[in-house]
């Protein structure tokens, strides 16, 4: 299978230890709330594996913690993720398992953008477009082979 | 003051709800109003009003015909069928045997996810379209047997809706490649063309077009889109009645800045009022705007709604009713429906 | 005496040019030799479909001989269409422009005819990209 | 010859039936008839012999595998050496067969291993099989498990039989060779990289055979290094990258040979950018050195030494400058493997040779740059960034120089320690007139020397305390860098306290603080017989530091620091035994810090006063003594002054505190005598003595809960005698007191009014009952029935501490049962019969009226109190608290007089009080709900709350408890079942909801076991309980805990099935209590308790996924982060549980 990778081998970077949190901003207050932050997202995405490395989006740089935008108070994320090849074919999978796994883990009245960085990517509005609309990626999870494909990059993500 | 007034918040769907269709034959001469919603549950479900109450509640469920999501549904002119298109590639038409529904045909063809399913004014006509980048159209035969009549290709990219003209065999459809296109048979011998394509080049939308909808006259047409905009077109009447030829349609004008998400949907009323729905979870209506008859009619906004939903909005359809009454569709898995006080 | 020295001397000479030979000649080879395994590769599948297609046709066309009435008119002219395709595809000049349209034309018309039939008949012969054989295309 | 037919059947069934199953049957059966001697090897030969010998290549491997695997299977039984031999000969020349080569391979490698009792293969036997190994054998073109069974083969031959290989001689090498290259496979490779060490060893001598080829041989091993592993770690292999880079390590350092081949490799690598493979090449270098020996590697030194150094100043990171993370001397960094591998190679290369490296450092440009530049900054912060890392790194290799051996440490020493004297400017010359503890010349000194001067010094320090052999320590006096040591110690302890001189007027960052400070603390912890600083010196840190201590308290950091310093001198004067050194600590230090204590005009808060004072005394017994008098004296001086001035009792408070919490402990684990504890105690006593009169320090609640909270902990932590002896004080101090003779006390039935107890004795007697709580059960109580009468009154006013003695009480009194030592006037048995039939009468309360009703006139027992006949609210609420603690002694005893006990907490709980009906019977607007009165029922509740939870006051093992084992579960047992039956009994809601309460305390307290057994009947109650206990915001810990407890059930293996039947309610009540807002544990908890019901079989919960499914995206939007993490994790788990759809 090795032979068939688009990228074989790419250039695996230190991933930062967990941020241990200073513990809840109000550790006595029951009632004082904790808006979701950049990390707490970042936290959701960091471990996704790549659907062609063993190696975690956060370990191939895909996405970093000051790539991910959020707006608590405007229910507002946006993503911006940077593929391992300019002509990396798996692009639109990578965004698609970032946007599930947020669909999954954040309340519904989050509005979510997900984008290939700028310039990173040779179709670059092309995979865009793709992944923010909403009836092409509903289609694509009840597509089982996908839905497998994608599941398999999560799983990583949930422990 | 016109207010927009939730009458009824209807649950039942048990995934997002992608789009609705009034039953035209309903609404009028004491027949309750009733219309069909389907939805990512694979499910279609038919809502009927109860004519002491005025509140509406599911008198069928329509399942286990498709495999995946239903994107859209369609009653023929006459309410008798009603049209079903699903991910599943499939188109299925639905007959009204006093009172529950039944599959009375499937249309196989398209490679992939079937989109939009649209009758004609006369309803011998039906178009299908679908993310293979076709649009199919078929006749309807005696007998509830559809044949395939032609199948258009023009569009470069997943086709997102088809709509047929109010009063003319004349097909609309749009795209994920930004562009609306105009089906007529050239001498009818199943001999179709694109007749026009409304593109970037003649002011068009730059970015998916999810919708189409028509004035009750027919010569008007408003398209919205992912750009954040909707478009108004107009043509000249007479150069249809005439039958003489094809009349061209041309952009009259742009509405932006009144949705800051994906505007999913756009419907136009009877008495000339249309509505959007979008992903930013708000309705806008929009009237024709006498006062400013500087250059040609232009459109106000009538009333804004927002957070309609409390998540997208995939549907926003006007009743046949004499009343004013709208309903919409939403992701968050409830339609709800909403009269408009003057 | 000095012609002793010569083949020492331009030794350089002859062998880059007996090198240069040998290199171009089996360029030459193997380049031939692998046009023609594209040129079989694409043939053949060109011709599979082609056949596949050519078979459906002869089939449904002597149903219509014995039942004029098995299937409707529409059905039966796209079923014609098909045949005057068939024959005016240019089998033997792969470089003529129409190859592609007609082609896909063919492959249209396939269509409708089966869903007018309601028959599944697919033809999975030709080639798809990688991202679609594996089905993760969205 | 049924056995044959039997064993051909199993032939033919291993050699051509496709299960493996059958296959490996049948194999067993064939190797248990030979093992058992059923069935001769030979025998099976000759049976096998078809099958060895056909030309149908699959049969033919099948069989002579089966061979190899019997004889694989039969290790252990003996083979004469003639069956060896042919064996040997038959598998050896089947290698030639590559059809059957597995057989083969198998069949050599069995032959190879057997252990010589059970005979071996002959050397010739081997030398032949190696040959035709390397005759035959195709290594890189077989697969990968037959590859794997070549160099197994291999391997094993090199080691058993290495002297007749030898002979084979080029052969050898260039046959491994020729099949270990280019292999890829792990677990091959880590073979392949153990064989080519064997190998070297084979051929040791440089001018041996290896010589020739040893380029070869590595040109094969180099494409290896750095190992790059891209195998899934969670892949089949089990081979982790480590392994590799391990064994292809010792593969490179086998042999001398190789130096010029590896080491410039490594070099090359060490540039390269990829972490890993630095990482390596040092780790390489450091073995291969040591491999290799001096003479080898001397000449990469050069090369190697700048690289080393850039590696450190680009990997070393900013040191922390705080005393609570770094060494006790030297400077702490951050972990990082490169600079330890680095450190490691630079140490290694210097122990080698140590006179080259030094010379190396010393003239290398950017160590002496260093001195130049930097060294010339005078606050940390005004070095630029790029100067910092080099400062740091260039410390880092002065600190390994100096503490890897003597020549090299002497050499930096002599090279590097007096120019920085010199830079620092404090000449050397006014060493005979240094400046007294706090005077400070405020001249400006030199961060970058003193910050060099301290790795030097602590290098130098490491060096001397690791070698701890005592002759060698008057040697050190001559070496060097003690002298040059020595001579310097004056301007050294001026520079470092002119740091934290100049910083007293601008204040300085922390690491110059750092720096000051650790600085004189190394000065002072030098062993005074390798290093004899000058007395005075030494006094004049401790003066220095002392006076931070004193004076600079607003500034935290330097602050702490001394006083951290301050402990480390400490604990080394008292680890080294320094007498000298000792006695200046003990006057400058400890005797100060007492001192600070009767001071009040010094402006030091308290706080930290008791800080420092606790710090020190922790530095050695012989302060903490000192201490403890000091802080005794202090107290008592307070305590005296009470009445006088608040702020003394305050004093006293935190000085008690102090005592309690942080000395007492800290002599009890360290061997202290208890002798201090004792007088402490009598002298309190002495004390309460005295203020009887006014008896003010008794007056404030918070003083008197410090000093019983000494009291009792110092009575625990005496032997009996030493009990005893307090006691005895106590309890004269108790009678003689003049207000009340203990004699009238005795006259019964008891009448509280007739003496009526004034406060402070009341103070006095909860005093006295501390003591009773915190004695032995050996311990005499003197006149114990009386004591018992005083008690039960006192508890009636509500006096817990009282109650709480009772209790102790009752769990150590002798039962009669085992009288033999009975040495106390009451037995167990008695005392019950005191409290629990002692009438006691109201003579001058209304009481006594509202008694007319009832039966036993105006006296009545305890008991009647607490069924509240009485009907006195408080003094029912008073009994009943009083009686729990009575309880919990017995309970912990496992006493059955419990049972009645519980039995009238329950009569509370349902029917609130008895009197208060027939009182009322004849006044109809009362009706039984008015009556009920909820702060009865929930004292009676809450009373299992004291009689199952351990406490912290009593009734502990600090406290000689008797405690009987498993006394939780027995209660559990006994108690549960009543609860249960009473909730199903409709009582009216109020009741049943203080039974749930009751419930819940006894519930939360059970051990996990007990209660798993019962899981089937608890959990419907105990989810009712719980969603009880939602109403009221007070209830929320009590809900939190029994949350616990059914998580517990849900998790613990036992409790399953009883969770399977209920999981439907389960699910339920999880789901109401997800959105809990009182506390976020609850939530967090509940999730936590969904995720582990989808562990359970899907077809019973599939039901309710949808259900959780809603409830739980709710959850995502929770106020708390850890909630909304949790809900992530519980949605996955519910939501894949139909695999599809995960979708809204």
């Amino acid at each position: 299978m090795v032979s068939g990778l688009i990228n074989a081998n790419p250039v695996i970077y230190e991933r930062k230890e967990r941020r241990a949190r200073t513990t809840p901003s109000a550790p006595h207050d029951e009632y004082a709330v904790e808006p979701i932050d950049q990390q707490e997202i970042f936290d959701h995405i960091r471990d996704i594996k790549d659907p062609e490395h063993p190696y975690s989006l956060e370990e191939l740089k895909v996405i970093t913690e000051e790539a991910v935008e959020v707006d608590d108070q405007r229910n507002y994320v946006r993503v911006t993720f940077t593929p391992t090849v300019e002509h990396c074919s798996m692009a639109t999978i990578i965004g698609l398992c970032l946007r599930v796994k947020l669909m999954r883990s954040l309340p519904l009245r989050y509005k979510v953008d997900i984008r290939v960085a700028p310039g990173s990517h040779a179709t670059e509005a092309a995979v865009n477009k793709q992944l923010n609309d909403k009836e092409r990626v509903a289609a694509a999870l009840e597509n089982p082979n996908l839905l497998d494909m994608v599941d398999e990059c999560l799983a990583p993500s949930y422990d | 003051m016109t207010e927009l007034k939730e009458i009824q918040r209807l649950e039942g769907h048990t995934d997002r709800v992608w789009s609705l269709d009034w039953n035209p034959a309903t609404g009028h001469a004491g027949i309750p109003l009733v219309f069909a919603s389907c939805s990512g549950d694979k499910t279609v479900r038919i809502w009927e009003q109860n004519l002491s109450t005025r509140l509406w509640a599911c008198k069928a469920v329509l399942e286990e015909t498709h495999t995946r999501t239903v994107r859209s549904c369609a009653w023929s002119p006459s309410g008798k069928l009603l049209a079903t298109a699903s991910f599943d590639a499939t188109t299925a038409i639905w007959e009204n045997i006093g009172g529950d529904f039944e599959c009375v045909s499937t249309l196989e063809g398209h490679e992939n996810e079937v989109k939009s399913v649209c009758w004609n004014a006369s309803g011998t006509l039906l178009a299908t379209c679908s993310r293979d980048k076709s649009v199919w159209i078929w006749e309807v035969l005696p007998g509830n047997e559809f044949e395939c009549v032609s199948v258009l290709q023009g569009h470069a990219q997943d086709v997102k809706m088809v709509k047929w003209h109010p009063t003319e065999d004349i097909l609309f459809s749009c795209s994920y490649d930004n562009t609306v296109k105009v089906w007529a048979d050239e001498g009818d011998s199943d001999d179709w063309q694109c007749v026009q394509s409304l593109g970037e080049p003649n002011n068009g939308h730059t970015s998916t077009v999810w919708a189409i909808s028509f004035n009750a006259g027919g010569d008007k047409m408003v398209t919205c889109s992912d750009d954040l905009t909707l478009k108004v077109w107009e043509t000249e009447n007479k150069g249809m009645q005439s039958g003489g030829g094809f009349a061209p349609w041309r952009h009259l004008c742009t509405l932006t800045g009144y949705h800051d998400r994906t505007i999913f949907s756009v419907h136009w009323s009877r008495e000339g009022i249309f509505a959007s729905g979008a992903a930013d979870n708000s309705i806008r209506l929009f009237v024709d705007d006498n006062e400013s008859q500087v250059d040609g009619p232009l459109y106000k906004l009538l009333l804004k709604k927002e957070k309609a939903h409390d998540m997208d909005i995939n549907s926003v359809q006007w009743s046949p009713g004499e009343k004013p009454i709208l309903a919409s569709a939403s992701d968050d898995g409830t339609i709800k429906v909403w009269e408009l006080i003057p | 005496m000095d012609d002793l020295f010569d083949s020492s001397l331009n030794l350089e000479d002859t062998h880059y040019k007996e090198g240069y030979d040998e290199g171009y000649s089996y360029g030459l080879d193997t380049g031939k030799e692998e046009a023609r395994q594209v040129g079989l590769k694409v043939g053949f599948e060109v011709g599979e479909e082609l056949g596949f297609y050519r078979g459906c046709v002869d089939i449904w066309t002597s149903a219509i001989w014995f039942d004029p009435t098995c299937f409707s008119p529409r059905a039966k002219t796209v079923i014609g269409q098909m045949e005057e395709l068939i024959q005016k595809y240019p089998l033997m000049d792969p470089e003529n422009v129409q190859v592609q349209e007609i082609m896909d034309n063919l492959r249209l018309k396939f269509k409708m005819v089966c869903s007018s039939l309601h028959v599944k008949l697919e033809y999975n012969g030709y080639p798809k990209s990688s991202t679609e054989a594996n089905g993760i295309q969205f | 010859m049924a056995e044959t037919s039997q064993l051909t059947r199993n032939i033919e069934s291993y050699v051509d039936s496709s299960s493996l199953m059958h296959q490996t049957a049948s194999l067993n059966a064939i190797a248990r008839l030979v093992n058992t001697d059923a069935l001769p090897l030979q025998a099976l030969v000759r049976e096998l012999d078809m099958y060895l010998t056909t030309t149908d290549k699959v049969v033919r491997s099948r069989g002579i595998l089966l061979l190899a695997e019997v004889i694989t299977r039969i290790e252990s039984k003996p083979l004469d050496s003639a069956i060896m031999h042919s064996l040997v000969g038959f598998f050896k020349d089947r290698l030639a067969d590559w059809r059957a080569v597995r057989g083969a391979l198998m069949g050599c490698l069995a032959l190879i291993r057997r252990k010589s009792v059970v005979g071996i293969v002959t050397g010739s036997d081997a030398i032949a099989i190696a040959q035709s190994f390397l005759q035959y054998m195709q290594v890189q073109s077989l697969g990968q498990y037959d590859r794997k069974l070549c160099f197994e083969l291999l391997d094993c031959l090199l080691e058993r039989h290495s002297d007749v290989l030898t002979t084979l001689g080029e052969d050898l090498i260039y046959g491994i060779c020729e099949s270990i290259d280019a292999e890829k496979d792990p677990e091959c490779l880590l073979l392949a990289f153990h064989i080519v060490e064997s190998l070297a060893q084979l051929y040791p001598d440089s001018s041996g055979l290896l010589a020739s080829y040893a380029k070869d041989v590595f040109d094969i091993l180099e494409p290896y290094f750095p190992i790059h592993f891209t195998h899934p770690s969670s892949g089949d292999t089990h081979v982790q990258r480590d392994d590799l880079s391990r064994s292809l390590m010792s593969a490179f350092s086998s042999t001398p040979l190789f130096e010029p081949f590896v080491i410039p490799l490594l070099l090359e690598k060490l540039s390269s950018s990829l972490q890993s493979a630095k990482i390596d090449s040092l780790k390489y270098l450091r073995v291969c050195s040591s491999k290799y020996g001096a003479k080898k590697i001397a000449k990469y030194a050069r090369a190697i030494w700048p690289s080393v150094k850039d590696t450190l100043c680009t990997y070393l990171g900013e040191p922390e400058f705080s005393f609570t993370v770094a060494p006790v001397d030297g400077i702490g960094f951050p972990e990082n493997e490169i600079v330890i591998e680095a450190l490691f190679l630079l140490q290694q290369l210097i122990v080698q040779n140590s006179s080259l490296l030094v010379s190396l450092i010393i003239d290398d440009e950017d160590v002496n740059q260093i001195f130049k530049t930097i060294a010339a900054y005078e606050i940390y912060d005004a070095i630029p960034v790029q100067e910092k890392k080099k400062l740091h790194a260039i410390g880092r290799i002065l600190y390994i120089t100096a503490k890897s051996t003597m020549p090299s440490c002497n050499a930096v020493f002599e090279s590097f320690f007096s120019r920085m004297i010199d830079h620092l400017g404090f000449s050397v010359s006014n060493i005979d007139s240094f400046p007294s503890g706090d005077i400070f010349n405020s001249q400006r000194v030199k961060f970058g020397c003193l910050y060099l001067c301290i790795e030097l010094l602590a290098g130098c320090k490491e060096l001397i305390v690791g070698s701890d052999e005592p002759a060698m320590q008057n040697v050190f006096e001559q070496e060097t860098c003690c002298t040059m040591l020595h001579s310097f110690s004056t301007p050294l302890f001026n520079a470092f306290g002119s740091v934290l001189a100049a910083s007293a007027d601008r204040c300085p960052c922390d690491p110059d603080i750092y720096i000051g400070v650790k600085g004189l603390q190394i000065l002072a912890t030098f062993q005074s017989d390798v290093f004899p600083i000058h007395k005075t010196i030494f006094e004049n840190i401790l003066k220095k530091i002392m006076s931070i201590i004193i004076e600079d308290f607003n500034k935290t950091i330097l602050w702490e620091a001394a006083l951290k310093a301050l402990c480390h001198v400490g604990s080394f004067v008292q680890k080294f035994h320094e007498s000298e050194k000792a006695t200046s600590y003990r006057s400058l230090v400890v005797e100060k810090i007492v001192e600070l204590l009767s001071l009040d005009d010094i402006v030091l808060p308290l706080s930290l006063k008791v800080e420092a004072l606790s710090n020190i005394g922790m530095t050695g017994m012989k302060n903490m003594l000192t201490i403890l008098q000091g802080l005794g004296t202090a107290v008592f001086a307070n305590l005296s002054k009470v009445h006088r001035n608040l702020r003394a009792s305050e004093t006293a408070v935190q000085l008690l505190e102090c005592y309690s919490c942080k000395l007492l402990p800290w002599i009890l684990e360290n061997g202290g005598t208890e002798d201090f504890a004792v007088q402490f105690s009598v002298d309190i006593w002495n004390q309460a003595g005295n203020c009887m009169d006014f008896s003010a320090p008794f007056i404030k609640k918070e003083l008197l809960d410090a000093i019983i909270k000494a009291m009792k902990l110092s009575v625990g932590s005496c032997a009996v005698e030493s009990q005893n002896l307090i006691m005895q004080k106590a309890y004269g101090i108790l009678s003689s007191h003049r207000d009340f003779q203990l004699k009238e006390v005795e006259t019964l039935p008891l009448t509280p009014g007739t003496f009526d107890i004034a406060l402070r004795e009341e103070r006095i007697i909860s005093l006295f009952a501390s003591v009773i709580i915190a004695v032995h059960p050996k311990t005499h109580i003197p006149n114990i029935r009386a004591l018992v009468h005083l008690f039960i009154i006192t508890l009636l006013r509500g006096v817990v501490p009282v109650a709480q003695a009772l209790g102790s009480i009752l769990n150590k009194l002798v039962s009669t049962s085992n009288s033999a030592e009975n040495s106390s006037d009451l037995t167990l048995e008695e005392a019950l019969d005191v409290i629990f039939h002692t009438k006691i009468c109201f003579s001058n309360t209304d009481v006594l009226q509202r008694c007319n009703g009832t039966s036993n006139g105006n006296a009545m027992v305890l008991t009647d109190i607490c069924l509240g006949i009485a009907n006195d609210r408080l003094l029912q609420i008073n009994a009943l608290c009083g009686l729990s603690w009575v309880g919990k002694g017995l309970l912990l005893r496992g006493h059955e007089k419990i049972k009645d006990i519980t039995k009238i907490f329950m009569e509370c709980i349902v029917s609130g009080t008895k009197s208060a009906l027939n009182l009322t019977k004849h006044s109809l607007e009362n009706t039984e709900e008015q009556i009920q009165d909820p702060s009865v029922m929930k004292c009676a509740a809450d009373a299992f709350h004291v009689l199952m939870s351990d406490s912290e006051v009593c009734l502990n093992k600090k406290f000689h408890a008797t405690i009987r084992p498993l006394y939780k579960q027995r209660f559990f047992s006994s108690v549960m079942p009543i609860v249960l039956q009473l909730v199903t009994k409709s009582y009216s809601s109020l009741s049943r909801s203080f039974l749930y309460r009751a419930f819940a305390h006894i519930m939360s307290d059970t051990p996990m076991v007990a209660i798993l057994g019962e899981a089937k009947k608890l959990i419907p109650v105990l989810l009712d309980c719980l969603s009880m206990l939602t109403e009221d915001i007070q209830d929320k810990d009590i809900l939190y805990d029994l949350l616990l407890v059914l998580s517990g059930i849900l998790t613990g293996k036992n409790g399953q099935e009883a969770v399977i039947e209920n999981a439907h309610i389960i699910i339920n009540c999880l789901i109401k209590l997800v959105d809990y807002p009182h506390k976020m544990l609850v939530r967090e908890t509940v999730i936590q308790c969904l995720i582990a019901l989808s562990e359970l079989p899907h077809a019973r919960i599939y039901p309710m996924r949808a259900q959780v499914l809603r409830a739980i995206s709710a959850c995502l939007d929770d106020s708390k982060r850890a909630v909304r993490y949790e809900a992530v994790k519980c949605r996955q788990t519910w939501a894949s549980m139909s695999s599809r759809s995960l979708n809204f």
